[in-house]
């Protein structure tokens, strides 16, 4: 326990947690600091590019396990499989209608690349390493819990006009986030070691500088969010947003023991399956569950589920998969 | 300067609709049109502003046509099987064109 | 396809204005604009364009309003106390929209 | 609130052409116009995007003027000339203005 | 003298110069040239969040100076008062109204973060130190100049409807420049060498690049403004854009000693005093004072000031400061 | 031919290709993958901006070759000739009108500076060297070719009111590439090699990064191009888009021979003139020939011999480079 808190203490004034902090109380102070839009989407480009890339490489460094596809099939069964979780628990929880809480569930099915990346750092930072296809594994469960969330309204009623949008499946499938995310880690286990180094200075050194730049701006979104959509964020709402991820975590922990991954392994199968999607998966309920109230949905994911793990969350995550892995 | 009669539509719509509405009014017959960014807004649904979005789902665009007045209803059909459960606000005007062969 | 008559007001505006024109806005009980960026224009005070500012002080926005007819008089009165000392230009159009319920 | 007939013409025009464009307006005596940017847009020529360009050729921009009703015909000369062999489409709409002694 | 001219000549052919020279010569070239607004506002995020958490850093590593508080407080001083000197000389030498010189005086009295860092730039070159918390006091200078600009309207007359627009205090103290280099300034602090360590290869390795890129851009600007206003720089004007930075850095000279800092402190003092907004005041005159012409404001501080400080000014206040304190 | 195949096979899984590859992939999958217009434009202008610093740094270091200018006057003669060939090639081989034939060719006889940047790639991976000022020729190989197009034009006819628009040529000769690249080369060389180590982590390290991102992105674009105008690029078209570059790059073996420059420098003088301009010469096209239609020019120089360069290419100039020079 005093592990926990150290660690956590310790995450708590790292520089990208406290530059989410940072936009998160000029957002609160109504400063009108900004990041152009041009430029958030340029450094997720950048994120995306150097994860992708440097997973890649080290799969061309370390071999490839023979745990790669169960890894990638357990995360696809995570991400179909958690909504059903979140949404009996929404039901239940809150008051909720059957197409808020359906599409709120989507999202928690899905996973938050950034948060992803803050553990990757917590991980480096304490001295684990990593399977480099987990980043195979983050891009294969963004998508499988829109299905699930589409399936739970078709089932439970709500929206009249339910059902797929023509073209919606593939516009997920090819979303730029996984298209990047994928092709980055295809070349970077292509090209190896020997494109690792071509271009590391760009995408080893610089890294944690841009990230703390990117989660200024989360922070300045995030907040926001959060004082526009005040009169949302009722307590039990609150309540789930910040339990979701603990039992979410359980799942992905059940998941690495049983794949017999590496500490690190572990945390980041905990961290995927704790976060919440606030890219693609809003972007889907738009278009095929428009009557979901976005305020709800982008209010939990971004502005309690996400600070909350990134603060807290991880490593609680971290304690956790080294008392159970001893690693 | 010799003008012409015509009508100038203005939707103003999600950008994750965009690809949806400008292929329904081609389907439509609709010869041309322009699309503008917009920065932000508000509406029932509250304020927002282009860079406070992290996601693609937030920001809206504005799509202008200018198309014959006979032309007129069905494209307003066509945005309307779109706009009709999404976010959306439909204006027409009266408008003059220069060139109107070309619509 | 039922329409509905309403007015279309334009304003174009500085940047450095648009939080107290919104505000003023809302105040007069307007449901809902949309903002447009601008890139750049000429007037009085001679040419500018976006690309040539250092300063967040030299860019504007249009901002366009749809409303009833009967709330253009608020809408003008609010709009008016707002541009006034500053620069912008304020202008007024005739449309119809679908969907009036929304206005 | 006193307001003026005007007339609002919108011409969308290739980037490339924009400054031509600006020049000829003041050479015609247009006090003032504000050019809007444009994502995109559909017509004879096919589709594009502001997204899928290299080229400083692709874009277009729409350009905004409010004028007096008598300046009309200038303005549209002046226009015309540019447009002409060039992609481009120029329409004129009634409007009202406030601060009429701005125009 | 022999030194200063050297001094200068070897500033002159500085890279950042030179691409602040071509930005310029591009633009009076009318070359259509230019960086996209979203780059540039990138970048000047960049070079505040860098400047910012490396003076933090430098205030953790080197102990807390007990002159810290003394320096603020000299440079909120400094930022109130030199704009009624500037006020005064622009209505003797020039024909300006008294909306006018208002205006320009309260951009005199606020400070150019550009200069800053150029100022730091050839600190370094010339292997001096300069107190890290020096940051802090450039935050500090900005927003005081404006409630003197305000008042001198209030006394001496001139806009009608003069006096403060509500929310205008805090839109001024809260400008995304202040909250995001006094941001980093703490976090650089709280973080120290560690954090310091950790984005070491975004902030520090590329920052000169970058900097080149900035001052093409701040060229282009620059030389489009002049060359657009070249209708109002009559020669009293232009002259009071050369003068000022001179007397400024007196004032600057004069609080750095009576500090006691050291010959890179008296420098940057110099620099703050001596250099002119062109972001900040100017966004807080076109909301106060509308009336004002922002064609003169632009003008000098940006047309004029701003290259002469860098060019033959910061030269000029590093001889001063070190012939004076010795250093 | 062995080392040709061998060459290009290598050439096809560095990470530059394989992201073009990516952009393309994307493009054909109509992913909604996109990079935003601000960055890519700053993408360019940091391309251009290092590699006219390095190419000026490169003089400075190795002293002005006397063959300087006489690169420059050969670069300026192949880029008004060539034109005129690819011009009878097209109205031999394909059906083109004659305005569209003359723009086509003008593209031919300009150049691609990123085609030219992946060149340098490959000589600096193949450990050769190459002469700076190729940066300078590029530059000029820019302009010429345009006013072969023109009057091209103006000789066969076609355009009814051909001719050149009023400021035209100084629009082309001051775009803001040839500025920037010519600005940085003699910057480069003014400042030397004190000025490149000052910006060296800015310019050099993440350069290839930089490119790889910059080239998704071009794939993209060329990727969505070739989508839209699938009906455009009949066979004789495709055709030519591939025989323009070879036939191109002889011209540039027999300069860079005659001038006696190094296997590097010959390997660029013959990729500068295998390659064909998408950016100023589609825009002076759009300007002075609007009847011609860009979209089969920015096809072919875009869509076709752009990745051809990148590709096969680029190997196999490099072949014949070494084998006439011997190095
Ligand atoms: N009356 C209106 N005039 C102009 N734009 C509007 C209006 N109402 C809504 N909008 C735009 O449509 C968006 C969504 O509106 P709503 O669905 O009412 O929240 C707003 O954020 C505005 O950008
Ligand atoms: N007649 C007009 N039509 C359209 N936009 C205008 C007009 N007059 C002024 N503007 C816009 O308002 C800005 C300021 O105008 P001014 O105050 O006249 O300098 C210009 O830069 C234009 O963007
Ligand atoms: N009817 C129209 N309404 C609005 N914009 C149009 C229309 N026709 C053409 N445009 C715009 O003008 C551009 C060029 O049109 P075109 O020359 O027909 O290819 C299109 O890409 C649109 O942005
Ligand atoms: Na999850
Ligand atoms: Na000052
Ligand atoms: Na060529």
């Amino acid at each position: 326990m005093d592990g926990i808190l150290a660690l956590a203490a310790d995450n708590l004034i790292s520089p990208i947690i406290l530059f989410f902090a940072l936009g998160l109380a000029a957002a609160f102070a109504r400063s009108d600091l900004s990041v152009p839009e041009a430029v958030a989407k340029g450094m997720s480009l950048y994120l995306l590019f150097a994860i992708g890339f440097k997973g890649g490489a080290s799969v061309a460094a370390h071999g490839l396990d023979a745990t790669l596809i169960m890894s990638l099939v357990a995360g696809a069964i995570l991400s179909f499989l958690i909504p059903f979780v979140a949404f009996a628990l929404l039901r239940v929880m809150t008051g909720l209608s059957v197409v808020d809480a359906a599409a709120v569930a989507g999202h928690y099915g899905s996973i938050s690349i950034v948060t992803f990346v803050a553990a990757s750092s917590v991980i480096a930072s304490a001295g684990l390493d990593s399977e480099g296809y987990m980043v195979a594994v983050a891009a294969m469960m963004e998508a499988p819990a829109i299905l699930s969330a589409l399936w739970l309204i078709a089932r439970f009623g709500g929206a009249g006009q339910g059902g797929m949008e023509p073209g919606l499946i593939r516009e997920i499938l090819l979303n730029g986030s996984i298209v990047l995310l994928v092709g980055s880690f295809l070349i970077g286990w292509i090209t190896g070691q020997e494109g690792l180094d071509l271009i590391a200075s760009f995408i080893v050194a610089p890294f944690q500088g841009v990230l703390c730049l990117f989660l200024l701006d989360m922070g300045l979104v995030a907040g926001r969010g959060l004082r526009e959509a005040r009169g949302v964020l009722r307590p039990p709402l609150f309540l789930f947003g910040v339990m979701m991820p603990l039992i979410g975590s359980m799942f992905g922990l059940a998941a690495g023991l049983l794949l017999g991954l590496s500490t690190g392994g572990v945390l980041l199968f905990m961290t995927l399956s704790a976060s919440a999607s606030y890219i693609a998966v809003p972007a889907a309920m738009r278009v095929a569950l428009p009557e979901a109230n976005p305020s709800i949905y982008l209010t939990l994911s971004l502005g309690v589920t996400f600070p909350f793990n990134l603060t807290l969350g991880i490593p609680i995550y971290l304690a956790i998969a080294r008392t159970v892995t001893g690693g | 300067m010799q003008t012409h009669k015509a009508k100038r539509v203005e939707i103003a719509i999600e950008s994750v609709m965009e690809s949806r509405l400008s292929d329904a009014l081609i389907e439509a017959g609709v010869t041309g049109f322009t699309i503008l960014p917009v920065l932000g807004g508000s509406g029932r649904s509250g304020r927002w502003s282009r860079e406070g979005q992290v996601s693609r789902a937030g920001g809206m665009v504005s799509v202008v046509c200018i198309i014959r007045p006979e032309k007129l209803d069905d494209l307003l059909d066509a945005a309307f099987s779109v706009v009709d459960r999404h976010i959306g606000v439909v204006s027409v005007l009266d408008c003059e064109v220069l060139r109107a062969e070309r619509f």
